[in-house]
């Protein structure tokens, strides 16, 4: 039996991966898997504290992660085509019309 | 036995998931991600949660993944347009400091991770993570929130539909 | 096969967010059958929100739990589901003549935000993490679609990418930190939390430390305090002003509410690791909203920037941990609304067509051209500041005597501080409408709605200031 | 009810100016003096009906204003505040019709006139920590409309230095009354902020009571203002328009001077003991420091300016004397500087208004020109300088006089002042009063007209009738001021104090303890 | 009848605003009655009052007129009230007697002016605040009266207000007295810090048991009184407004710079004497102040050519003279030197004044010469003062200055008598020098104008004053045991009751430990040696002769000799510039304050409001620095949110 940390640390390092992605990405959609990435790194987590614990709440809880992505992803992409709708690209760094 | 896959499966995860960072083309970063989420499946499946190792198959890896595809896709994008280590020259310093605090970040939560000091855990009964036990659990103690998720995905809809409509009215 | 038993269903607790989720049913389908004039949508969606507020009197015996213990029915969430009515109210009302201008005629809109009040009720009513996060994403993506809904606007645009992003960014941030939170006390029901951590019983302090950490991130992203603000300008001014002036009031409100029930209820006890953090946020808060603030030129970046600020002096309240706590942070948060909106409902009233008109210059002389609309300017600024007697200096006077009661004296006086410093950008503005020669021709759009919601603020700025009793004593 | 029908009428009637059109400058200018007239009028049947016997507050009126807090809207009226109050209200008067010849903005500019009014009453007669810090700040904001748009060419500037300096202070201000609330909530159980009831019953260590007082001390010290708190005023006095300058000077400082007496001094008496050198320190660098600096500047205005800073220090160094010759000297100094002060900048104006300068050296030999003018302004300057009988002289005899029983130094560092005070007032008359002027321009110089007449005559009455006969206003502060000094009389604190009252063998104790522990510091 | 003396000084107070508010109105010859009636009709009144005071009972010697409570606060309560003592009436008969006579001359004086009636108007308020000083019964009504006085004298110096030389000389008599009256004040706060109460009567009666005798208190109190008198009465160090006031008209400096104000502080020193007697060490430093200044002031008073500045050197030396006395314990003296010269003095002022006025307002007495044929009764009544001053007997000043001379040697010692003896032969000589220069000799002014004696109304007073310097010495001449008219008046108020002094002192100096003194002060019982007096007469008398001698052969016999004498020393120039006095205050006090002050100011504007300003600039740079980093880039918010993690992070964990 795999002891609960291993799996802690396979969240912590995917999740560290899913950050780095949105660090250093430009292009929206790729910035946006790198956030799926983090959630699914959260989902290891909350099943393997289910496991240990025994109980199902954390999966239950990963079922409404997974809808809450579903639902971002629509929403997110439906914005980044409403998007590039106006401005033919989805290189983040030309969306830069307000700062400061 | 459980190390015995884990250690591959979470390996082979962890290269994807840097394939989906460090792809230069979306597509490539797509099926990078498609990769990954099937293994977290079976990193699921290691855990006993059947039911939740479906469901990524289903919903992550099918729908969620098809529709990025299809967006891609929609949009032709080129692919050479970001390319990850091109950065502008002014960046290249942020770039390597960024990679740096990433590092430092991974290794914090490794670091959480590994002083948690969780004691054995206890043994896992019959049935669980099947459909039924998650099941039961949803639709009595958290049916609330699995009412509230309907409005969520109402709400999702709507705003999918109100952006991305060609006519703009 | 066993059968499921039919859980409890407490519809009399639910009954704000039912009310309102049929009502914004009822939006989207009737939106189909009426023309461009979507008028008559605003006018359902008020009377949705009258009757959902009403009907949150259901119970007699406060607080009533139901859910296993995910939702609540306490004052608390009644009061702010008083706040979220009236600011999503005056949102509506800002909005009819608003998005005839700038040519929103999407009858969603009214539904989204109805929809976006439903997640803000179940977010301060939740005592469940999962509850919680679904709330937030409720109130995220209503807010996300919101904020990007001028398709052809490129502002908007960017400011729906930027938003949403971020607030994905962070949603992955506080999820973490609530699958640590479970994993750390194998629950996710904060009164379940808070006695296991009364008990000891906590599985491991690391995990349980990295997920209050991770959460007061995600928290600290939606309520746009510093270090995780800086979405927060940008999509501000990018969004449409009448829906600038809806998230800055209540998604923040709701946010604010279930921060508090998650830390200075559930957490209460593990207080001493996140305490000085968070007041570490919530003194960056102010400083960088007010400094932030003081250079600006543009109305609403300006007004963004001083939510920042706002929120480091809410924070104060989470900090204080007490009853005062949650009881000053509505109040504060109901005068914030009154004072908010009415700032942005001028800023729109000065817009015209084609021209938003955000420039603070452009205010010049205002105060001798329409006296009226400047003076309401004016007491709603003075009121952001927090001087007596307006609104803002009770609620102010109520996060600080919160945070007194408990000792933190060094951070109060920080904020005072703050006070002191935000009254210059504030007096900016003022200094333009009275002080300075007129510059540019006003235009100004006068729209019924717009100008009762300047009405209904200006009264309620004064009323909450001046007779703020009745209202505290239904907060506490 | 009387008192605040008295207080709100102002307020009252701003509002109604608000629906007087803009084009009858005449009737909005006649309505607004009728009103402030009215007032003071008022304001005088209340020093006719005070009860000159009894420390204990008049025309008292209080009423829950929020419950839940225990904040009550309590005012009432005693002798320290009521002629500070009658001032107020025939400041205000005097102010709107110094004004009568304001081009710009006239309806806004008499509405803030009034608006100010009510604020400024407010404060003197508020007995709710939280009332008073309502009005407090809430006469700030007609002060700097009034200073911001009415004023010289580096107004805003000034307007704003105005509104933040005294913000800092009070909102500092604001977290002790806050702390004070919860602390008398601690003892006693009961939730309030009425002054009454916290002046019984706050109970602090003097560490606490140190700190809290040097919140309060911030808030006033700034408004009064102190050295070295003084410097947005010579910006505020010269960039406002003359009536601005004559309210700053003649109620504004002295809300300054009111809150020692009201909060400071009866709130935390040993605190206030234990900063007697301190006040009196700066005080006395203040009066030196104010007169020193007046001197050379070039600037009427930032003259008398500058003359205020030294004459409130006087004020300061009275009520830090703590017993009753300081304290009533400090009280009626408040009363003569209000008067000689607001007569100065009303008659810096009235050359203002003809030579659009304020600058010394283009005047000289006025006198030829305005022989009347010369005769009033001759009168307001000594009776500055503290010509005995006339106000001033026996203000700050008084105030000198208590401060020799508490230490002779500071007294004598105070006369220094006097000597001062002669030098620049005399050396500022001759040069634009007297001597020859090489300026054609003060040829065209008319002397003062009728309205003019009229309001400076009613302030050299005054500033005979107060140097001549002062007992009607030391009478009135008579009883509150014995009062006051029962309780912080430094007899009470004097550590030599054998078989001490209770106060005192708390405080013993409360030494005691700090001895403990400085002790243990130091090991 | 007693009762009528609150309207002594309301009188003329009265006319000055009769005069000062209608005096245009009313007409020149109007305001002449008017501002003339007052004063006399208070020198009648003061008459009266005499009578009643005279008509007192046995053994009263103080009467006092309570009109109101002026200040009360707790256990201080200062009245309104006067007193009549014998000393308060001899001054009221002087101040309003002089006044009167001087108001009379000043009506001719200044009939061509414009500003009439406000000269009267002033001078009328003077004569007030004058009665007000001397009639107080306590310190602080005595001060209304002390400030009033100055600030009357500050617009009568100012009157030519279009001047800037008399503007400069008006501010600066009024602070160089604000330099004293702080000192006044000081000590008046001492007296109450002391006695609990300010009344003459409670101070005085309760003084021998309250102050311990030579004890720092006591010295301290009568230094400062006595630094308050130098100030009014233009002694070293604060003497030096005296000569400048001249720029007021004449009939001001004989009035307010000769006869009454600048006696005040005598006045003050004289009422104060049982305080004095408590402190040897004051007494000491009044005698040798007073005789200091008078030799000092007459050296000046030697080179002037200024007619008036001789004059008013004159009358700071005579002064110097009274507080000689005053130091030596010889109040009737001093007192009696004040009234004869109020008399002489106000005669010569009036006198240089009608030569002035006859001369078109030319001062220079090196202009004059010869005038005796012109200005026979200014001429006569002229040198009748003269001699008086000079100290030739019969005249009033040789009685007076001759007492102080012997109290000097006998009370005091030979160093002050010495400094008497001096400054009498100086006085004698610059006295006659300025009559010489400018009655005789030949006529150095301008030929084709005629001086000509002014009108009556201008003589008559000259006349007056003339005979009152002639015979006043009436009062003082000796009776029995050396003792005259004018000591026994005074007595009551100069009787010191040494014993209860001696007691108490002795006593708490017992009880300190201290060393008991002997109290050779008070002990000293004045002895009536009158060969010794009749032969100091002799010598004093010798001395003013060999003054006038002096003067004749410098300035009558041998014009030239001055020049070839003195001319190119540097002992002239020096006292030609008055000892350079005024440079040096002015190089060394003055200009530095002002320099100082703008140093002060700046530094206001940089230091105090710079850290203000600076706190702001602060803000505002640190407002721009961080304005970068909202750079607009998704990725760098992101950024920012991880660092802050990772923050909070490490902070936690």
């Amino acid at each position: 039996m795999v002891e609960l940390e291993y799996y802690l640390i396979l969240s912590g390092i995917l999740f560290s991966i899913g950050v780095l992605g949105v660090l250093v990405r430009r292009n929206a959609i790729v910035v946006f898997m790198c956030v799926e990435i983090m959630l699914n790194a959260v989902n290891i987590s909350l099943i393997a504290f289910d496991r240990y614990n025994n109980q199902h709440d954390g999966q239950v809880f990963s079922f409404m992660v997974m809808c809450v992505a579903a639902a971002e992803v629509s929403v997110g992409l439906a914005i980044v085509i409403s998007m590039y709708r106006n401005k033919p690209t989805i290189n983040l760094d030309e969306f830069n019309l307000m700062k400061w | 036995m459980e190390l015995f896959f884990f250690i591959p499966i979470a390996l082979l995860s962890v290269l994807l998931a840097l394939g989906v960072v460090f792809n230069s083309s979306p597509i490539g970063s797509a099926v990078s991600l498609i990769g990954m989420m099937l293994c977290l499946a079976g990193v699921f499946v290691l855990q006993s949660a059947h039911f939740l190792a479906i469901l990524q198959v289903l919903i992550y890896a099918g729908a969620i993944m098809v529709l990025f595809m299809f967006v891609i896709m929609l949009l032709n994008l080129k692919t050479a347009e970001d390319s990850v280590w091109k950065s502008r020259e002014h960046n290249t310093l942020l770039s390597v400091l960024t990679g740096f605090l990433v590092l430092g970040l991974a290794y914090k939560m490794v670091e959480i991770a590994m002083d948690s000091n969780f004691g054995p855990g206890m043994p896992v009964k019959d049935g669980f993570g099947t459909t039924e036990a998650v099941g039961t659990v949803l639709f009595t103690d958290y049916v609330l929130p699995f009412e509230v998720a309907s409005i969520l995905l109402l709400v999702a809809m709507i705003g999918a539909l109100v952006l991305a409509k060609t006519k703009i009215d | 096969m066993n059968m499921i038993p039919a859980p409890e269903i407490d519809f009399v607790s639910l009954a704000p967010v039912l009310v309102l989720s049929v009502f914004a049913m009822g939006v989207l389908v009737l939106d189909l059958f009426i023309g461009k004039n979507k008028t008559i949508l605003a006018y359902i969606s008020i009377i949705g929100l009258f009757i959902s507020a009403m009907s949150s009197f259901g119970h007699a015996d406060l607080p009533v739990s139901s859910f296993n213990g995910a939702y609540v029915v306490d004052n608390v969430s009644i009061f702010f589901t008083f706040v979220f009515a009236i600011s999503s109210a005056l949102a509506i009302l800002l909005s009819i003549n608003y998005n005839e201008r700038v040519g929103i005629k999407i009858g969603e809109y009214y539904a989204l935000i109805l929809f976006c009040t439903v997640g803000m009720i179940v977010l301060c009513s939740s005592t469940d993490m999962i509850m919680i996060f679904l709330g937030i994403e409720i109130v995220s993506i209503s807010l996300y679609i919101l904020a990007g809904i001028r398709r052809t606007d490129q502002r908007s645009n960017e400011a729906a990418l930027k938003y949403f992003l971020l607030g994905a960014f962070a949603s992955g941030f506080l999820l973490y930190g609530m699958a640590l939170v479970y994993g750390a006390t194998g629950s996710t029901k904060l009164a379940e939390i808070s006695s296991t951590l009364v008990a000891g019983g906590v599985k491991s302090q690391a995990i349980l430390l990295g997920g209050v950490v991770l959460l007061m991130i995600g928290f600290g992203f939606k309520i746009a305090s510093v270090p995780f603000h800086m979405w927060a300008p940008d999509v501000y001014q990018g969004a449409p002003t009448p829906v600038t002036a809806f998230m800055a009031v209540g998604p923040k409100a709701a946010v604010l509410a279930a921060f508090f029930r998650v830390f200075a209820d559930g957490l209460h006890d593990v207080a001493a690791s996140w305490e000085t953090a968070l007041m570490a946020v919530a003194v960056l808060s102010m400083f960088v909203g007010n400094l932030g603030a003081i250079m600006q030129t543009n109305i609403k970046r300006l007004l963004a920037y001083s939510s920042v600020s706002h929120a480091g002096y809410l924070l104060v309240a989470i900090i204080a941990k007490n009853s005062l706590g949650a009881s000053s942070l509505g109040f504060y948060m109901l005068a914030y609304a009154f004072t908010t909106f009415g700032a942005f409902a001028i800023v729109i009233i000065l817009g015209r067509k084609g021209d938003e008109n955000l420039e603070i210059e452009n205010y010049s002389g205002l105060g001798y051209k329409h006296p009226l609309l400047a003076l309401s300017m004016a007491i709603f600024l003075l009121s952001l500041g927090g001087l007596p007697p307006f609104a803002g200096f009770v609620g102010k006077f109520y996060v600080f005597s919160a945070a007194l009661k408990e000792g933190y004296v060094m951070l109060v006086v920080i904020a005072v501080l703050n006070s002191v410093v935000s009254f210059y950008y504030y007096l900016k503005v003022i200094v333009y409408m009275y002080m300075t020669e007129q510059k540019v021709e006003f235009q100004p759009t006068f729209s019924p709605y717009a100008l009762l919601v300047v009405a209904i603020a200006v009264l309620g700025t004064i009323q909450l200031g001046i007779f703020p009793g009745p209202v505290i004593a239904l907060a506490q | 009810m009387f008192l605040t029908f008295v207080t709100f009428l102002p307020l009252l009637g701003a509002f109604a100016l608000a629906f007087i059109p803009k084009e009858n400058e005449g009737t909005i200018k006649q309505a607004a003096l009728g009103v402030a007239l009215v007032d003071f009028v008022l304001s005088l049947g209340l020093w006719m009906g005070f009860d000159n016997s009894t420390h204990a507050m008049q025309f008292e009126f209080s009423t829950s204003w929020i419950g839940a807090w225990g904040v009550n809207y309590h005012v009432g009226i005693d002798g320290i505040s009521l002629l500070l109050y009658v001032m107020t209200t025939f400041l205000t008067a005097f102010s709107i019709l110094v004004s009568w010849n304001v081009k710009k903005h006239v309806k806004e500019y008499m509405m803030a006139m009034l608006a100010l009014g009510t604020g400024m009453l407010g404060v003197f007669i508020a007995l709710d920590l939280f009332l008073f810090y309502v009005f407090w700040e809430f006469q700030l904001v007609p002060m700097y409309i009034i200073i911001g748009v009415w004023g010289g060419p580096r107004r805003i500037y000034a307007a704003v230095k105005f509104f933040l300096y005294t913000a800092v202070g009070s909102l500092l201000m604001l977290v002790a009354i806050i702390w004070i609330y919860f602390v008398v909530e601690d003892a006693t159980g009961v939730f309030t902020t009425d002054l009454i009831f916290i002046t019984k019953h706050l109970d602090v260590d003097l560490g606490t009571q140190k700190w809290l007082w040097m919140a309060f001390f911030l808030a006033f010290a700034i408004k009064v203002p102190m050295f070295p708190f003084h410097t947005w005023l010579p910006d505020a006095h010269v960039e406002a328009p003359t009536a601005g300058s004559v309210i700053l000077a003649g109620v504004l400082l002295k809300m300054g001077t009111y809150g020692f007496l009201r909060f400071n001094l009866p709130l935390f008496p040993h605190a206030s003991y234990e900063f007697i050198p301190f006040i009196a320190t700066l005080s006395v660098i203040g009066i030196v420091y104010g007169a020193l600096v007046a001197m050379v500047q070039e600037d009427l205005k930032k003259l008398v300016a500058y003359s205020s800073v030294s004459h409130l220090g006087f004020v300061m160094l009275g009520i830090f004397a703590l017993n009753e010759y300081g304290l009533q000297g400090a009280l009626l100094q408040n009363l003569n500087h209000g008067i000689s002060t607001g007569a100065l900048f009303f008659l810096v104006g009235v050359i203002y208004d003809r030579r659009h300068t304020r600058l010394i050296k283009e005047f000289g030999g006025v006198t030829n020109y305005m022989p009347k003018f010369a005769i009033c302004f001759m009168i307001v300057t000594l009776s500055s300088i503290g010509l005995p009988g006339m106000n001033g002289f026996i203000g700050e005899f008084l105030i000198l006089l208590g401060m020799f029983q508490v230490n002779k130094m500071y007294a004598a560092g105070a006369a220094l002042g006097v000597i001062l005070a002669a030098c620049y007032m005399l050396w500022m008359f001759q040069r634009v009063m007297f001597m020859q002027s090489n300026n054609p321009e003060n040829e065209k110089l008319t002397d003062l007209d009728l309205r003019e007449k009229i309001l400076i005559a009613p302030m050299i009455v005054l500033i005979f009738w107060i140097g001549l006969y002062p007992k009607p206003f030391l009478k009135t502060f008579d009883a509150s001021v014995s009062h006051l000094v029962t309780i912080v009389s430094p007899d009470n604190f004097r550590p030599g104090k054998i078989g001490g009252s209770h106060a005192s063998t708390k405080i013993d104790k409360a030494l005691k303890k700090i001895e403990k522990q400085t002790h243990k510091k130091s090991h | 009848m007693l009762q009528l003396a609150w309207l002594i000084p309301l009188i003329p107070i009265l006319g000055s605003i009769v005069c000062g508010l209608y005096g245009l109105k009313l007409g020149k010859d109007k305001v002449a009655k008017i501002a003339c009636g007052g004063p006399i009709l208070s020198f009648l009144l003061t008459l009266i009052v005499l009578l009643g005071f005279l008509l007192l009972p046995e053994g009263v010697h103080v009467w006092e007129q309570v009109l109101f409570n002026w200040i009360p606060v707790a256990d201080f309560v200062v009245q309104w009230g006067y007193q009549i003592d014998p000393l308060s009436l001899v001054m009221m008969l002087v101040v309003s007697g002089v006044g009167s006579v001087i108001h009379v001359y000043a009506v001719g004086y200044m009939y061509e002016e414009y500003s009439f009636y406000r000269f009267f108007c002033y001078f009328n308020l003077f004569l007030g605040a004058m009665l007000i000083l001397v009639m107080g019964n306590n310190f602080l009504l005595m001060f209304i009266g002390w400030e009033g006085v100055g600030c009357c004298s500050y617009f009568l110096i100012g009157y030519y207000y279009d001047k800037k030389s008399a503007c400069d000389a008006g501010t600066k008599a009024f602070v160089v007295n604000r330099v004293g009256d702080f000192a006044f004040i000081l000590g008046v706060l001492f007296i109450f810090n002391q006695f609990g109460s300010i009344d003459y009567t409670t101070v005085f009666s309760a003084a021998p048991t309250t102050l311990v005798y030579g004890s720092e208190t006591a010295t301290l109190i009568c230094i400062f009184l006595f630094i308050g008198a130098t100030g009014k009465s233009a002694q070293i160090p604060l003497y030096t407004w005296l000569p400048d006031a001249m720029e007021g008209p004449t009939p001001v400096s004989a009035l307010i710079h000769a006869a009454t104000m600048v006696t005040a502080g005598v006045y003050m020193v004289a009422r104060c004497n049982v305080l004095f007697a408590l402190s040897p060490l004051s007494m000491n430093i009044v005698a040798f102040v007073g005789g200091g200044t008078a030799v000092f002031a007459a050296t000046i008073g030697m080179a002037q050519n200024d007619i008036k500045r001789v004059l008013a050197y004159s009358t700071v030396s005579q002064i110097g003279y009274m507080f000689l006395a005053c130091g030596v314990g010889a109040y009737t003296a001093a007192i009696f030197h004040l009234i004869t010269h109020a008399f002489f003095k106000a005669c010569l002022f009036l006198g240089s004044g009608s030569v002035i006025h006859g001369m078109h307002h030319e001062q220079d007495m090196r202009k004059y010469g010869g005038l005796k044929d012109h200005f026979p009764i200014t001429h006569i009544t002229f040198l009748v003062s003269t001699l008086a001053i000079a100290g030739i007997f019969p005249l009033s000043g040789f009685f007076s200055k001759d007492e102080i001379l012997f109290h000097a040697l006998m009370d005091g010692n030979i160093i002050l008598w010495g400094m008497g003896a001096t400054g009498a032969f100086l006085t004698a000589f610059y006295m006659f020098r300025l009559v010489f220069m400018t009655f005789y000799g030949e006529a150095k002014y301008d030929l084709s104008f005629h001086p000509h004696e002014p009108s009556k109304i201008m003589t008559t007073p000259l006349v007056i004053l003339a005979g009152l310097a002639f015979f006043g010495g009436l009062l003082g001449i000796p009776i029995i045991h050396g003792w005259h008219v004018l000591h026994d008046w005074l007595e009551p108020v100069f009787h010191v009751d040494s014993q209860t002094i001696i007691d108490y002192s002795t006593q708490h100096m017992i009880a300190a430990g201290h060393h008991v003194p002997t109290f050779e002060a008070l002990t000293h019982e004045p002895s009536h040696n009158v060969p010794l007096e009749i032969s100091l007469m002799g010598v004093s008398l010798l001395i003013a002769i060999g003054g006038i001698t002096a003067a004749y052969f410098f300035y009558i016999k041998f014009p030239k000799l001055p020049d070839t004498v003195m001319g190119g020393q540097w002992g002239l120039e020096l006292v030609k510039n008055k000892y350079e006095v005024d440079e040096h205050i002015d190089e060394y006090i003055v200009q530095p304050t002002v320099e100082g002050s703008f140093y002060l100011w700046k530094g206001d504007a940089k230091v105090v409001d710079g850290a203000v300003n600076g706190a702001a600039a602060v803000i505002n740079w640190f407002s721009k620095l961080a304005r970068p980093y909202q750079s607009g880039f998704v990725r760098n918010y992101a950024l920012f949110m991880v660092v802050g993690f990772l923050a909070i992070l490490i902070m936690v964990y």
